[in-house]
């Protein structure tokens, strides 16, 4: 019998610090077992529970996409409060070539069938835009592009040194087959591009709502203030799809922590559309 | 099958359950009568209502390993813990307590992923229930009835035990259970007045009264989610509660669990325990978010779980009415009195 | 013995009256559970509610443990027996609730029963106070010449232990222990958040169930509710394993007040015993 | 073989640790028991720590701090004295022996102190024995 509790082993083999606060990395992890590489069937959208022995698990997106083969990176916020942060500390601690611990994937992900033939807009607020950029980089590959219509990114942070992905982001912007609006609450010297909240940026940039779906993630005053935009703009409740956060712990349905409504975040979540939201219990 | 002892003669049958591998059993201490593992055959008692805590943690120990490990300067050692799975016999599961077992199989070993650890043991593990007192009334706070269960339903057991006339009479219910009582060279076959006897006692026992109403499954799961809003409603009922996880903890159908690893030098445990949805850090987040931060949430959170969400993924309530929650409560709240009053509204 | 139906009489028309004149926007009190013997803590909120509110023997639970609910300035009508008074004392030692802000209800009761067992709980948890130390009302009649014993009468049996054989005791108590946490839950000296057992940086015991974990929360809390533990007992009672806290709590309260010259929650002019220190502290107290 | 117990000290950073230091600059001889945690006040001394200690195998404890008077921010060790008198009744009462528990008030220029009483509580703690009450023995096991 399958043990979904045992983590499989893993090596960092790469760490990027995305932020100039430092407590944003992003971990390139490999597998250590060939078998378990080919058992690691994930989309974009998905999490994963990495484990360091002696601190615990902690359950993060998955931030690379399925096309990029070989390795998994999960982009890493270190949290410190008096009563949790254990995972997130030690994983900034690490140093590349440590070992740890990765089960899953866990959790349903973006619709992919659902956005296929769809112009999609993908709107992400600060950290929150790690599975976002799994599934940019899932559209835009080569093999996958022509499956989805127009694509639309919006991005915000609060300040430049807040954003993530930065290389990835400026070949983002050169392409054709994508337009990218990067904006932060407040820019500094150095900055060129735009400035403002991120609602008041999809209010600007106004996508169609015609068979478009708009994929949200963000801070819950971002999405707060974003959602009336698309409203305005004719998209339905259907149409509007964002990723649920909740404290886990077994990532399988099992420990009853996420639960919400008569979903568990953990299992028939992360990815729900406001629609499917809506039947929620408002305040958990 | 229906085999017999004499009460006298009950310790043999403990010797002999014994013998066949690990045997949980009541036994009386200090903190009243709880299941344990049984070393000693004359710890096990038949004199009790019902245990204090819940049956469960037999199948579903307040503490579990789950991986072994020492930490190492780069990579850690990591040993999985093999699954418990030797033979094993739970003696005097009330017929409430019984049900339980059903509804945790349908959390744990369904929505398409098994749970290993409950797997294993519920599977190699045979269960003899055992009847109320089926002349003697129910305890106050008991509301099994509500459930459609009666003090001496054997449905749901391998082997039913009941006590007759100085007798202890046992009947098989399932092949598991068939299979135990042929092994057990002490027991004695019952004759057709035995059977006279069991049958009547199963009657008997659907005539025992405990607090009762009508809840239907569907409707109280509908209810429950449309007076979710209802604050005034929530808070005036849990307003006394303390956020201790008492409740939890005796209930034999919470499965709320926590994952955690607890080192000591360089050796430690990947353990997972029993948590509770009553307490303030079940839902906090390391960011410090906490979804749920007031207490009338969290209580609302347990009493629709068990009745709505419940009902929604599972089919069932997971409830059975054994009465451990409200008889262990500090402060005397009624969770069966709470949804009868929900399902008035 | 109490007159109980009296005390319920007065504790409903003082309620309603105090509710009714907006003197207070709370009272806090026992209401009917689903039967005689489980009362359930009740906030009564409007004069109707009033007539909800019951008191009988079984009516053990401390209301103090409710009022670090209530942000400061909320007016309170707390009902109040010996013990939960010096609990009410010693919250506003702390500073965790404001005199002005109560109306305090006091019960004189001797004969409150343990609701598990039936027996007679006075001797074991209130008998240092049968009347309330503080009251702004007073429910029934004070009770005089009850021959009460010294409260720490009940530890003669394990001070005369030797210390293996008292380790041995607490041992096989604290191997009882579920970690519900129901005892820190029914305090009403524990108000901290987060405890320090939920914390996690640093993690000062182990979450699961174990002995050791177990150890450290107990004698650490033994040692938060020196010189605080009012004696009431909640803490035991609410034990759904029924270790024998109290009887820790009850040393540790009969040494503060051995040591330092003050018991928890007499007079609201008093310093909490931890948070002070007195020219004639001297170093016997360390033994040696 | 003998037994050789191991002693968590703690001391405060303005007095026993400063006494400890002038103790080993001498070259005074003690034995070498004591594993001694610097904090900067003997009221930072949770007693937890204490608890720990014995938790995590230690056969004695000694905690050390300034005089009563002397303390460096005034009456910190005064809370103290009251803290690790409870702390002491508390490890009594659970069953702990008295003598694996010692506090002393050691000032800055008592290296000669320091000395004598480190030598004295390894003695009373080495007659002793081992520590089994509160010592954790297993993990996970």
């Amino acid at each position: 019998m399958e043990n979904p509790y045992i983590p499989m082993p893993m090596n960092v083999v790469q760490i990027t610090t995305e932020v100039d606060t430092n407590d944003i990395k992003t971990f390139r992890l490999t597998f250590v077992n060939p078998e378990d590489e080919k058992k690691f069937k994930y989309l974009p959208g998905q999490f994963g529970e990495l484990s360091i022995f002696g601190k615990g698990e902690s359950p993060i997106g998955i931030a690379s996409s399925p096309t990029d083969p070989g390795y998994v990176e999960f982009t890493v916020q270190r949290t410190g409060t008096l009563v949790g942060g254990l995972v997130t500390t030690a994983l900034h601690d690490l140093e590349e070539g440590a070992q740890i611990g990765l089960r899953g994937p866990l959790g349903n992900s973006w619709p992919i069938d659902f956005l296929a033939g769809k112009n999609v807009v993908v709107v992400g607020g600060g950290f929150a835009f790690t599975t976002l950029r799994s599934l940019i980089n899932y559209m835009i590959h080569p093999e996958n592009r022509k499956r989805f219509g127009d694509i639309t990114v919006v991005y915000g942070a609060r300040t430049p040194g807040l954003l993530l992905y930065k290389d990835e982001m400026a070949a983002w912007q050169k392409r054709k087959d994508l337009v990218m609006h990067v904006t932060v609450d407040r820019g500094d010297a150095n900055w060129k591009g735009r400035e403002g909240f991120v609602p008041t940026v999809c209010k600007e940039v106004a996508p169609s709502a015609k068979n478009a779906v708009t994929v949200i993630c963000g801070p819950p005053i971002m999405i707060k203030f974003t959602l009336p935009v698309f409203f305005d703009l004719g998209f339905s409740r259907e149409n509007i799809l964002t990723s649920l956060e909740m404290r886990m712990k077994c990532g399988i349905g099992k420990c009853g922590r996420c639960n919400v409504g008569n979903k568990y975040v953990c299992k028939d979540g992360p990815v729900f559309s406001l629609a499917q939201l809506e039947q929620l219990p408002r305040d958990y | 099958m229906l085999k017999k002892i004499a009460i006298d003669q009950f310790s043999e049958l403990v010797k002999a359950l014994l013998e066949q591998g690990l045997l949980y059993a009541p036994v009386k201490g200090t903190d009243g009568v709880n299941f344990r593992a049984i070393q000693n055959p004359a710890d096990v008692t038949l004199d009790y209502y019902n245990t204090v805590l819940s049956p469960k943690a037999v199948f579903f120990p307040q503490s579990e390993d789950l991986i072994r490990y020492r930490i190492k300067k780069d990579t850690p050692e990591a040993q999985p813990v093999p699954l418990e799975n030797r033979p094993a016999v739970i003696l005097g599961v009330r017929p409430c307590d019984v049900r339980s077992f059903e509804i945790m199989d349908r959390h744990f070993l369904g929505a398409g992923v098994i749970d290993p650890y409950w797997k294993s043991k519920r599977d190699s593990t045979t269960v003899i229930g055992f009847a109320f007192d089926v002349n003697a009334a129910a305890d106050p706070a008991d509301f099994y009835n509500t459930f459609g269960y009666g003090a001496a339903d054997p449905e749901g057991s391998d082997v039913f035990m009941i006590r007759a006339d100085g007798n202890l009479l046992l009947r098989g219910m399932t092949d598991r259970g068939e299979k135990l009582l042929a092994s057990l060279g002490c027991l004695q076959a019952g004759d057709a007045r035995d059977e006279k006897a069991f049958d009547e006692t199963v009657k008997k026992g659907k005539a025992v009264r405990t607090r009762s109403a009508e809840i239907n499954d569907k409707e109280i799961a509908k209810k429950l989610v449309d007076i979710f809003d209802n604050g005034e409603f929530w808070q005036k009922v849990t307003m006394a509660c303390i956020a201790c996880g008492a409740c939890t903890f005796v209930c034999p159908t919470c499965y709320c669990f926590d994952i955690s690893d607890e080192t000591l030098f360089k050796e430690g445990a990947r353990k997972r325990f029993w948590d509770a949805c009553t307490f303030t850090d079940f839902t906090l987040e390391a960011s410090g978010h906490n979804p749920r931060p007031r207490i009338f949430q969290r209580y609302r959170q347990k009493v629709c779980h068990k009745y709505s969400y419940h009902v929604d993924k599972y089919g069932c309530i997971s409830c059975v009415g054994c009465g451990r929650c409200i008889r262990s409560c500090p402060v005397n709240i009624d969770i069966f009195g709470i949804v009868v009053e929900a399902g008035k509204l | 013995m109490t007159a109980f139906k009296k005390i319920e009489d007065n504790l409903r028309k003082e309620a309603k009256s105090l509710l009714e004149s907006g003197k207070v926007t709370l009272v806090l009190a026992y209401a009917g559970g689903f039967d005689e013997k489980h009362p359930v803590p009740y906030v009564a909120k409007a004069a109707a509610d009033a007539d909800r509110l019951v008191f009988n023997e079984y009516c053990t639970h401390n209301m103090a443990r409710y009022l670090t609910r209530y942000p400061k300035g909320t007016r309170i009508a707390v009902a109040v027996k010996g013990a939960d008074s010096r609990a009410v004392v010693q919250l506003i030692q702390e500073g965790k609730v404001r005199r002005d802000d109560l109306v305090i209800l006091g019960i004189p009761a001797a004969g409150m029963k343990n609701q598990k067992t039936g027996e007679i709980i006075d001797t074991r948890t209130t008998g240092s106070a049968i009347n309330p130390v503080i009251h702004d009302i007073l429910l029934g009649d004070e009770i005089h010449g009850v021959k009460a014993g010294s409260p720490y009468d009940v530890l003669a049996e394990l001070e005369g232990m030797d210390k293996d054989a008292r380790w041995a005791f607490w041992k096989k108590e604290f191997e009882k222990c579920i970690r519900c946490y129901a005892c820190r839950k029914a305090c009403p000296m524990c108000y901290c958040d987060p405890c320090f057992m939920d914390a996690s940086r640093p993690r000062w015991a182990d979450k699961s169930p174990t002995g050791d974990g177990t150890l450290m929360y107990h004698l650490t809390r033994f040692y938060h509710l020196a010189g605080r533990c009012i004696d009431c007992g909640e803490c035991s009672r609410a034990c759904p394993v029924d270790i024998p806290l109290y009887l820790f709590h009850k040393e540790v309260a009969k040494e503060c007040e051995v040591m330092f010259g003050q018991a928890a929650g007499m007079n609201i002019e008093d310093k909490p015993a931890m948070a002070n220190y007195k020219g004639e502290d001297s170093d016997q107290m360390l033994g040696s | 073989m003998s037994f050789d117990p191991k002693i968590l000290g703690i001391a405060c950073n303005w007095c026993t640790y400063t006494g400890a230091d002038l103790a080993g600059t001498t070259r005074m001889k003690y034995p070498p028991n004591v594993r001694v945690i610097r904090v900067m006040c003997s009221s930072r001394i949770n007693p937890s720590f204490i608890i720990r200690g014995f938790q995590l195998g230690a056969d004695g404890v000694l905690v050390g701090g300034c005089h009563p008077g002397d303390c460096h921010y005034g009456t910190g060790n005064l809370y103290a004295r009251r803290k690790l008198a409870i702390t002491r009744k508390i490890l009594d009462f659970a069953g702990m022996e008295p003598g694996r528990f010692r506090v002393e008030w050691i000032s800055a220029s008592e290296g000669n102190r320091f000395a004598e009483v480190v030598r004295e509580f390894t003695e009373q703690v080495r007659t002793l024995g081992p520590q089994t009450k509160f010592k954790i023995t297993k993990n996970g096991q």
